[in-house]
């Protein structure tokens, strides 16, 4: 099996998907020639020509309200917004329209489209470069927010959203676009949209994460192990929405603490849903207060300051000790 | 070349039938007598049905709607120049426009009575979308769905409508560049009926006319009286023949005239003179064409009483049909969030129906 | 003391502060002539003239965009949008520049401005007329939302939003528009943005929710208080962002149990972070999970089924004893 | 009037110095010779500080940047034309006009190597936002200040730039249109540099000039030579005239060529040819400007070279000054959220400082 960076991966999902059926189009700034401005969409014009490789203006609503009357009309658009930071231009679109053409025609009309959005920090960019802003997507009803945290999983969701009969907003976490390889095999793999994974068992803490925050929660949690006897069980979202609240439920209900890694920034984030899910299903078997481990309610800072402001495995690790010992 | 003019462009008027309805002899189509009356039963249809429905919300039978009346010439000459393959991308005012497509009056009702299943169109009405709401907004949706068409190479085109004010929403200006780059198969028709609720036209842009506006993308556009159904029926027929013929999109002004309140929810005394008013109603659209008609010995007093009284009857059995409907299920909202079944939203609907049977649901 | 609707309470609000600033400027779709399509504004316009009553073109976004401009150069622009259904079309550049100004330049440059979004269901009306998604507007940084409840408070939080230095997002309960009067003084009041108000002290639950939905609230928890003996505690939030934290968390550890009640989809909504708060602030003092009700993650249904959709007294009595019972 | 020409618009084209730097003597503004040496200036002191930023990222020193090489006469000629009290809401492709306009050398390394303080003007340089990086947003706040500008009665204007590929945006239109409809001073200065990243100019629009833009807001509209700093200057002086004037806005497209990378993350070689790039780097708008200074006796090598080395002492000082500056409290952020304290925001930053305390506070 090849090693792949994550941008490999989702290349060669949609390469495969575009391969396989010619209703998909690729769509957005900078997407043909130059391949992405990330690189995501390299190769793809020259193999399928511009009439499935389109270089749009610069227009974030167009390019979602396109998308949508494509959708409409047969095709499954793949849309990129270059930063998420630009992609709110396209939120009064799939609110107003993507998510709802099947409720609104109780399923005679549907929107079978992907929303790339390259999202989240670390890359030491210009403003509006750096935002987490999951929950702005997550809150609305008939969208589906899926997010990948490695390069396996980033191509088996890719080929799933492209796949599926709803607008799929895929977030990919830029921090982990080159940041490491993974084996990723050529054959399809799929894996189902709103299904949360368990990375790795245990039974003392839960500790949950999606995306980019995966990696240092997961490095927190092996210093951890090292150093002192605790079993964690470590959750990757994969799916902001729908949420897969049995997974998170069952696992919290058995261990009886939890900690959240989470991004953005802190009040109405995931994480505060998830600790609202907790509460549903295993308030009775907590032992501690669920620890939020977040981004901080400020207008995010500019890069020169930004690395002191996303959590890093420190801190993260110091949140899971607490949640042990309380 | 240091200071000169490098590009000219014009904007360009269309009317067909004057105001007493006579038609210059030049551009008169002279369409076959069966698509004139099609025209006259379409305009005829959508008025009465106006002012049932306007009745119908006064007695609390439906809700809020827009009402068309004096925009019927500017909706159904396009509308029924539009091939069966062509997409409809409407707004909120085009009722004559729904029903040429096929669209039930049953489901009209529904839709103004809160019900989605007023979007359920019957089997053999299709590309018909849904009224859109958020002004401008589907225009981008027409421009896709016209992509969809080019790909594909179906000889299909779409029809988009919007309002006077919906121009002023960057979606619109989108969509023009989008088509225009694109070059796909799409009109956009501007009902141009001077009002946006109470902003008066000179408030809402400050040019001259909205056919111009053409000229920002090079795309042909053209400026047509709009209570004028054949001049509509002309502009349209000869922007979609271009747009079929590979030729791109079309811009279309129909100027016209929203003769009742903004939507029933709206009171324009507030805000406009009667005396404009009536200035309107002096040119409506279907007098004027009934002129044209009954001069070229197609139309008289009886035809017209017959007609009114067949449409008066479709609408009576509309309005029956509609009012029998009982099955709206409670809970079709948690069928139709996704396609797929989630388990989020399948325990949201056990709790849902919970507490609908305990008789907690909702508020009263 | 004159008994107004939050209609007239909010127009006087607006009125006196025109009267009081003439930085003060209000703009919006159907603000002038019509007075608001909610008559809100009514009157403005022949007392302060077009050049301060505004009816703009039909955009949200320039709206905004124009008033950020106003506020840059010195003005206090008070912008309307006439629906929330519409006002996402803005969030970019609320997001992207409103929130952001005085962070981007340290103070040196700001952005007093208030948006003002009637919202919320409950009022029969088309697509898009019904939504609530405080949400989106309440996890963005650097911006204010605040909802009144009651005619009262409206007016003394739109005179705070407006004399804020920062955007505020005014959240106007439509469904609460007409629906009662209360008495408003002609005098000054002014209360206080990021501070939630005990509305009747409790001891045995908390119960907490904001706008529209404090109507209901306080019917179940006044028809449960006839039927047995509970102490119950309501908070109106006021605002939801910065969030009352000391007030929601003070409460509930004196009470350990909680109901909040939220119209709009339940999951990512403000709920979850009610529940997150108490996590962190009264979680050992928690003797029963807080109950959540709220909206469904279903697309808002039209307004034939809406009804069904927004919780009913009996439906948050029946969480408020299930909570005390637990 | 059946079908005819209603309207027609025409798009003008100015250039006052040639590409060999020859004025063309009825245009000439015959500007002061103090004003052209200060042109010179400023155009020199824009592509040298670009030159020096991209050495600097090079080498790790500042983060991303736009490089605005071949771009200094479209933005310096406008920012000189404009007045003290005048608005500059740029976008961030427009080093020059920052430096007309005062910005200090080290503010822009700051806000380069991601430091908020950047944007911190000193005393005395006022009304010119920071660099706006949502392509099209800023014109709108233009229009904003240009409408509070009229309001206060201020003898003020702004002045707006953007992209080719900004005019795609929704915000464009619906500035050019709020600005149009409310006749506010406010001069849209769109810098065509042929390129939006990797997006040629035929694949943004399909109309033949962005000056026709214009037209659809019966706006004056002009296109430009971007390349000759004199007709750069002569344009918005006279839009600002009108502005000032009470005449309202005006759109100026001015053609240019973007000589380097969209930025420094960009590798331009993957889609556009070499010999495109070339062609206008025979037409550079230095070149050009400081030929015709040396016909008219202003200007030869000698004052060329001691210019530069002038210029380069200004930008070793300022390297200097901004590698020195080392206070950058960690917990700013939390002083700028709101204008006033709230608990929330304040417990926060204690949790953060705590944190950083620990040496836990960041990611690597
Ligand atoms: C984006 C958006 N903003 C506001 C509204 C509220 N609204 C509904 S119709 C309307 C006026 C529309 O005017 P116009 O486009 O001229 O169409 P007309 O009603 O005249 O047919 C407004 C402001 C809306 N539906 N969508
Ligand atoms: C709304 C938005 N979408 C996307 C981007 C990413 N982006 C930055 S610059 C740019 C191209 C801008 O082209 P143009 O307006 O021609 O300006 P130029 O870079 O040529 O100066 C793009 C797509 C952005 N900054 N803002
Ligand atoms: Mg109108
Ligand atoms: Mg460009």
């Amino acid at each position: 099996m090849p090693k792949l960076t994550m941008v490999q991966a989702i290349n060669l999902g949609l390469d495969q998907e575009m391969q396989r059926d010619d209703r998909v189009i690729v769509l957005g700034e900078d997407v043909g020639r130059d391949g992405g401005v990330f690189r995501v969409t390299e190769g793809l014009l020259a193999k399928y020509g511009e009439t499935r490789v389109i270089d749009t203006p610069l227009a974030e609503s167009a390019i979602l309200g396109a998308s949508i009357g494509m959708a409409l009309a047969g095709l499954r658009p793949v849309a990129e917004m270059q930063f998420c930071g630009f992609s709110y231009l396209m939120l009064p679109q799939l609110e107003g329209h993507a998510s709802r053409f099947r409720a609104r025609s109780q399923g005679q009309l549907t929107c079978p489209l992907v929303v790339r959005v390259p999202y989240g920090g670390g890359v030491r960019a210009l403003e509006h470069h750096s935002e987490a802003r999951e929950t702005l997507y997550a809150h609305l009803p008939g969208v589906k927010v899926v997010v990948p945290s490695a390069p396996r999983n980033a191509r088996a969701l890719i080929v799933a959203a492209v796949r599926d009969p709803d607008p799929v907003v895929f977030l990919e976490p830029k921090r982990s676009y080159r940041a490491f390889r993974e084996e990723v095999p050529e054959e399809e793999e799929v894996m189902p949209i709103g299904c949360a994974i368990v990375v790795r068992p245990g039974t003392d803490l839960t500790a949950i994460s999606w995306g980019a925050m995966m990696r240092p929660t997961l490095q927190a949690v092996e210093e951890l192990q090292k150093q002192r006897k605790a079993s964690i069980e470590l959750i990757d979202l994969l799916s902001l929405a729908p949420l897969d609240v049995e997974t998170i439920g069952a696992s919290v209900a058995k261990t009886g603490r939890c900690v959240v890694v989470q991004e953005s920034p802190r009040s109405f984030g995931p994480a505060a849903e998830l600790i609202a899910v907790i509460n549903d299903r295993a308030l009775l078997q907590l032992e501690a207060p669920v620890k939020r481990v977040t981004g901080y309610d400020v207008v995010t800072p500019y890069f020169g300051r930004e690395h002191q402001y996303i959590a890093s495995p420190a801190r993260i690790r110091r949140a899971l000790e607490e949640t042990l010992d309380f | 070349m240091p200071r000169k003019e490098i590009e000219t462009f014009a904007v360009s008027w269309l009317q067909v039938l004057d105001e007493t309805g006579t038609a210059d002899p030049e551009l008169d189509p002279k369409l076959p007598q069966e698509t004139l009356l099609e025209l006259q039963r379409a305009m005829v249809r959508a008025r009465e049905s106006d002012a049932r429905m306007l009745r119908l919300q006064r007695q609390g039978r439906i809700g809020t709607f827009g009402p068309c009346t004096g925009q019927e010439a500017s909706v159904c000459g396009p509308a029924l120049a539009m091939a069966p393959q062509d997409w409809f991308a409407g707004s909120f005012r085009e009722l004559g426009g729904r029903q040429i497509r096929g669209e039930p009056l049953t489901n009209t009702f529904l839709f103004h009575n809160g019900f989605e299943e007023g979007n359920v169109q019957p089997a053999g009405v299709t590309r018909l979308l849904p009224v859109s709401i958020i002004v401008g907004a589907q225009t981008l949706h027409a421009v896709g769905a016209a992509y969809a068409m080019k790909y594909r190479g179906e000889k299909a085109c779409v029809v988009t409508f919007l309002g006077d004010g919906a121009t002023s929403e960057g979606d619109f200006h989108e969509a023009l560049n989008f088509a225009s780059v694109w070059q796909v198969p799409v009109v956009f028709i501007v009902q141009n009926n001077q009002w946006a609720i109470s902003i008066p036209r000179r408030k809402q842009m400050h040019c001259r006319t909205i056919a111009q506006r053409a000229i920002a993308y090079d795309m042909p556009g053209l400026q047509v009286d709009g209570n004028d159904v054949l001049g509509m029926y002309v502009a349209a027929r000869e922007a979609l023949d271009r747009a079929r013929g590979g030729g791109g999109p079309t811009l279309i002004e129909a100027v016209t005239y929203r003769l009742m309140m903004h939507t029933t929810a709206d009171d324009p005394s507030k805000y406009r003179q009667d005396d404009e008013v009536q200035q309107w109603w002096d040119r409506d659209p279907l007098v004027r064409f009934r002129k044209y008609l009954e001069a070229r010995g197609l139309w008289d007093a009886q035809r017209q009483a017959l007609l009114e009284a067949e449409v008066k009857r479709e609408i009576d059995q509309a309005v029956q049909e509609f009012e029998a409907r009982r099955d709206f299920p409670p809970d079709a909202p948690f069928d139709h969030v996704f396609g797929t079944r989630h388990a989020l939203i399948e325990e949201q609907r056990a709790q849902f129906l919970a507490d609908l049977r305990l008789g907690e649901g909702g508020h009263a």
